[in-house]
């Protein structure tokens, strides 16, 4: 997955496994914080549901088909929506389908075909949320930071600095959602008082996005 | 946090396994789904009625269902809406060819599981059709939001519909009802205390000794504004004045009338707030034909209320007063 | 104190009219006595079967007059008996050329109004009976004591004479009746939280954090102990063991089992305790032959549960599961 | 009311009327107060019912038949007998009544003539309570109270002095019930730990006490 070569099949699926792996690890740490972030203007549960449906990820990680890295994202994907309640089971399963299908599309998998991959993935969350950029959701930090990915690989910078712009761009762009006003999800009933904190979502987003920029390097390669 | 539970996480299993024990003989249950429903369903000649929706709301919804209400539910853990699965793997089982009626209080995630789940099932050949309930009042400006919230009022939807298919009303004469129903129905509550999640074990916000939150969600969702405490008769205006004034219910309305309590709060405060909103009704020329007083729609141990009104005709009256046996029962 | 109120004086009058706006057909209030009662009270060919007790324990007792339970209540205020006064004077207004039989939990106060007001009554020519019921098990030595209390056991006390009188049972029909389910009736209570009377504005007795009241009176009085909370598995065990063991309870008999909540303990956290407690019992081959899941005698908004077991013969079943009809209702 | 002479039945009746007064109007200050007591091993309610019924009490107090002292004491007895609930309203009732008819035997009234109801009042109290001196409850404020008013009064004491060392009594009687175990009542219900305050009662009647011997001096005289 580095910007110029395009990596083997079984390379392809190292990559994605790791970063499913990544994610899903992560959110399971994260479980707590993520629950206070969304206890603010929210519920409460955003830790507690990604928790949840992570946790079945990792404990059924070996069942999952691995056939080609599109087969098994779309298999977490499918693991996702079946198993995570609340906004994020359909969101996060949504997301992560629509990565598979696009990458299924394009076999031998470059950096702009991942640009392509996340960015109709965020397509896919806006539909199914009916939600867009300034609605104080996981949206405001995806977008700014799958930009951040796309310029950093197409000026060719490798890998693992490119996850770096990327987590950077995610993590100024979560802490921008303090000064917005929520206008989907629960935080929207709370209408000007959910301005001043931000929104859990796009936080778990910067969150993920450093882990994966800090534990790129230590990656199994093939 | 102190509650009775074991496990945060085996919270709504531990009570379903308690609900389907209590009930050996109406009611049946399938863990893997969260899953209660009718000993009796699918029902070939029946409508099959579905809700979802998160837990922490018992009764609603796991504990009504019964002849003349749900078919089935669903509920996902504590204030989620259930996975898509669940949804979708209850609609199959429960599909009669008269179709399925899936109830859906109007939140994100509840929408979007129902959707997903409504295609996913559509796909298999299921008649599937969808009712949202958004019946809260204090979600003013809805173009910040995906609109009203479905709060308590959904308890006369589900009883309505639950009636009407018990007489064999196909899918449309279904949708037909509990759209009307829906749209004569508004709700608004307040909290005096927060309520606490099994799994954060602390509540989900901090309202002083004096404060009450008007208009929250039955979620812990903050509400209109917070305010200070005021006596039972001026908090009862509240409710009353936002709840009358929306519809508008006017002089010569006759109504359904409910003080629903929020978990925490006992049953001997509802009904003192039952007489002074019974009271303030009659001198506004609006006629109470039915009432109702008890937990309908809960927040967990919050303490508070809400106030709905449905407004009454013949057709409505008649299903609100037909019978029907749920799990919550004295006897 | 956040409550639902307005005068701490006007609490259980505010109650009362509330209860008897919500029940035009069914019942009447005399606000003189804090009295409500059945609107077909008193009954010439029946015994009326009155029950007085504190406030605050609603449902109990206000709320289950009715066709199969009580004919009339005169509840005191919170946590006091009824003033002399009231006793006699329902006791002359609902007198029965069958008779009066008056339901007494065992509590000091309690049994002087209704000691001295039985007296009144009975030089007034009115066929009096009196039947105390003590079924909490949680108190040990009765040395010390009047006596144990009554507490949520007095349902079916009430539930059992409330249909035999309905069947036409004479008033020493309705002794051997109440003295027997009350003979074979025992309850065991914890509480999560102190109550809060609305005349003292705060809580009765603190409790950390992490603290629970082991045997707690329905007035929140202390109970056998104060200890740690513990995981819902390990209450339900001590409940269970202290009234399984003190009637006793054996392999091979058939029970109801009552889960009762407290008043601020919401009913999911009553099904998920229901649960285990069925599980427990069948592991000590008992069978629970009926179930009660909710509020029957609560402490204001107390967070807490009871658990009470009754042993179950044909006599004692059938007239549990006769029918009756209460104000707490769903429909 | 000295302890020699036997006053005219108008003075009988002005020294109930002003008795009655002063227990009454303690009672409704001390509403709060007597009920925090109540709270540490009872049910919290004690000086609220005897709030409620003496507010009763001074708001009829024009309607009680006045024809002689033990006559407006047994209405006074029944009015609380009526309206106060709980414990109290049989325990105290049955005291009023129980003095007002022992007075009723004897028109004119001594000082030992009211040492004698006050015994028959505690004697009601007993067998309506099922109760005794030991059962920490205000009988053991009552008895030592009335035996130093007893002993006062056969020393020919000055009624205000009399009333004075019947106070002290109940005062030094009701701390001691702390050391005690309650045996009847609520409080029972604890055991062991009802050990450590003193009877909400016991205190109410020391309270009373020292609130008579305050105010004696101003009463109105005929
Ligand atoms: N309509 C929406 N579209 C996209 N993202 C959304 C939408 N609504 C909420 N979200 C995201 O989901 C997060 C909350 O997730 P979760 O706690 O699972 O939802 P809930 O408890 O409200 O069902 C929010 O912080 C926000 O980032
Ligand atoms: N059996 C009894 N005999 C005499 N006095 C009693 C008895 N039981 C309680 N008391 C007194 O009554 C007081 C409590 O009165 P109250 O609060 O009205 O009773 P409760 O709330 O228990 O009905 C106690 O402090 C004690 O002094
Ligand atoms: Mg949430
Ligand atoms: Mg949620
Ligand atoms: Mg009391
Ligand atoms: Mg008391």
């Amino acid at each position: 997955m580095s910007a110029e070569s395009s990596p083997s099949p079984s390379g392809d699926l190292a990559v994605a496994e790791f970063v499913v792996r990544v994610i899903a690890e992560t959110c399971v740490e994260n479980e707590k914080y993520f629950c206070d972030l969304d206890s603010v203007v929210g519920d409460g549960d955003f830790g507690y549901s990604l928790a949840r449906g992570f946790e079945q990820v990792l404990e059924h990680w070996q069942d999952f088909d691995r056939t080609d890295a599109s087969t098994f994202i779309l298999k977490i994907a499918t693991a996702i929506t079946s198993r995570i309640g609340g906004t994020s089971g359909p969101i996060w399963g949504t997301g992560f389908l629509r990565v598979g299908m696009t990458l299924k599309a394009n076999p031998a998998i470059t950096a702009s075909d991942v640009v392509a991959a996340l960015r109709s993935g965020v397509e896919g969350i806006k539909k199914r949320g009916n939600s867009d950029v300034g609605d104080k959701t996981l949206i405001d930090a995806l977008v700014p930071a799958i930009d951040a990915f796309e310029r950093a690989a197409d000026a060719g910078t490798e890998a693992s600095d490119a996850l770096r712009a990327m987590a950077t761009a995610a993590r100024s762009a979560a802490e921008a959602t303090s000064a917005m006003q929520a206008k989907r999800g629960r935080a929207s009933y709370s209408g000007e008082r959910s301005i001043g904190s931000p929104d859990a979502g796009a936080v778990a987003v910067a969150v993920l996005a450093e882990r994966l920029a800090d534990t790129w390097p230590s990656r199994p390669t093939v | 946090m102190k509650k009775f539970i074991n496990d945060p996480k085996q919270f709504v299993p531990e009570m379903l396994h308690g609900l389907a024990l209590a009930n050996p003989d109406t009611l049946r249950y399938v863990p893997e789904y969260n899953l209660i429903h009718r000993a009796d369903a699918p029902n070939d000649n029946k409508v099959t009625i579905i809700q979802g929706s998160g837990s922490g709301h018992e009764p609603a919804h796991v504990m009504t269902v019964g002849r003349g209400m749900l078919d089935a539910a669903c509920p996902g853990d504590v204030f989620a809406a259930p996975p898509m699965d669940y949804i979708y793997e209850t609609t199959k089982l429960m599909s009669s060819p008269k179709g399925v009626l899936l109830l859906v209080n109007n939140y994100t995630g509840d929408r979007m599981a129902f959707d997903m789940a409504q295609e996913l099932s559509e796909a298999d050949g299921v008649k599937v059709r969808t009712l949202f309930i958004d019946d809260d009042v204090s979600v003013q400006d809805s173009t910040y939001t995906v609109g009203r919230r479905g709060v308590a009022g959904n308890f006369f939807v589900m009883k309505a519909v639950g009636a009407a298919s018990e007489n064999g009303a196909d899918l449309d004469e279904l949708m037909r009802i509990g759209e009307k129903v829906n749209s004569v129905t508004r709700t608004m509550g307040l909290a005096l205390t927060a309520c606490t999640p099994p799994s954060k074990g602390s509540p989900l916000f901090e309202l002083g000794e004096d404060e009450i939150e008007v208009g929250v969600g039955i979620h812990g969702e903050p509400g209109r504004r917070r305010d200070k405490w005021a006596p039972a008769n001026e908090l009862v205006e509240e409710l009353l004045e936002a709840v009358v004034s929306d519809l508008p219910f006017a002089s010569g309305d006759r109504v359904a009338l409910m003080i629903n309590g929020l978990g925490g709060t006992p049953i001997s405060e509802l009904y003192l707030l039952y007489g002074i909103a019974h009271d303030k009704l009659t001198e506004r020329g609006i006629t109470v034909g039915r009432n109702y007083v008890g937990e309908y729609c809960t927040s967990l141990d919050m303490a508070g209320a809400s106030l709905t009104l449905v407004k009454l005709d013949d057709e409505i009256e008649a299903l609100l007063a037909a019978p029907a046996e749920i799990a919550i029962r004295v006897f």
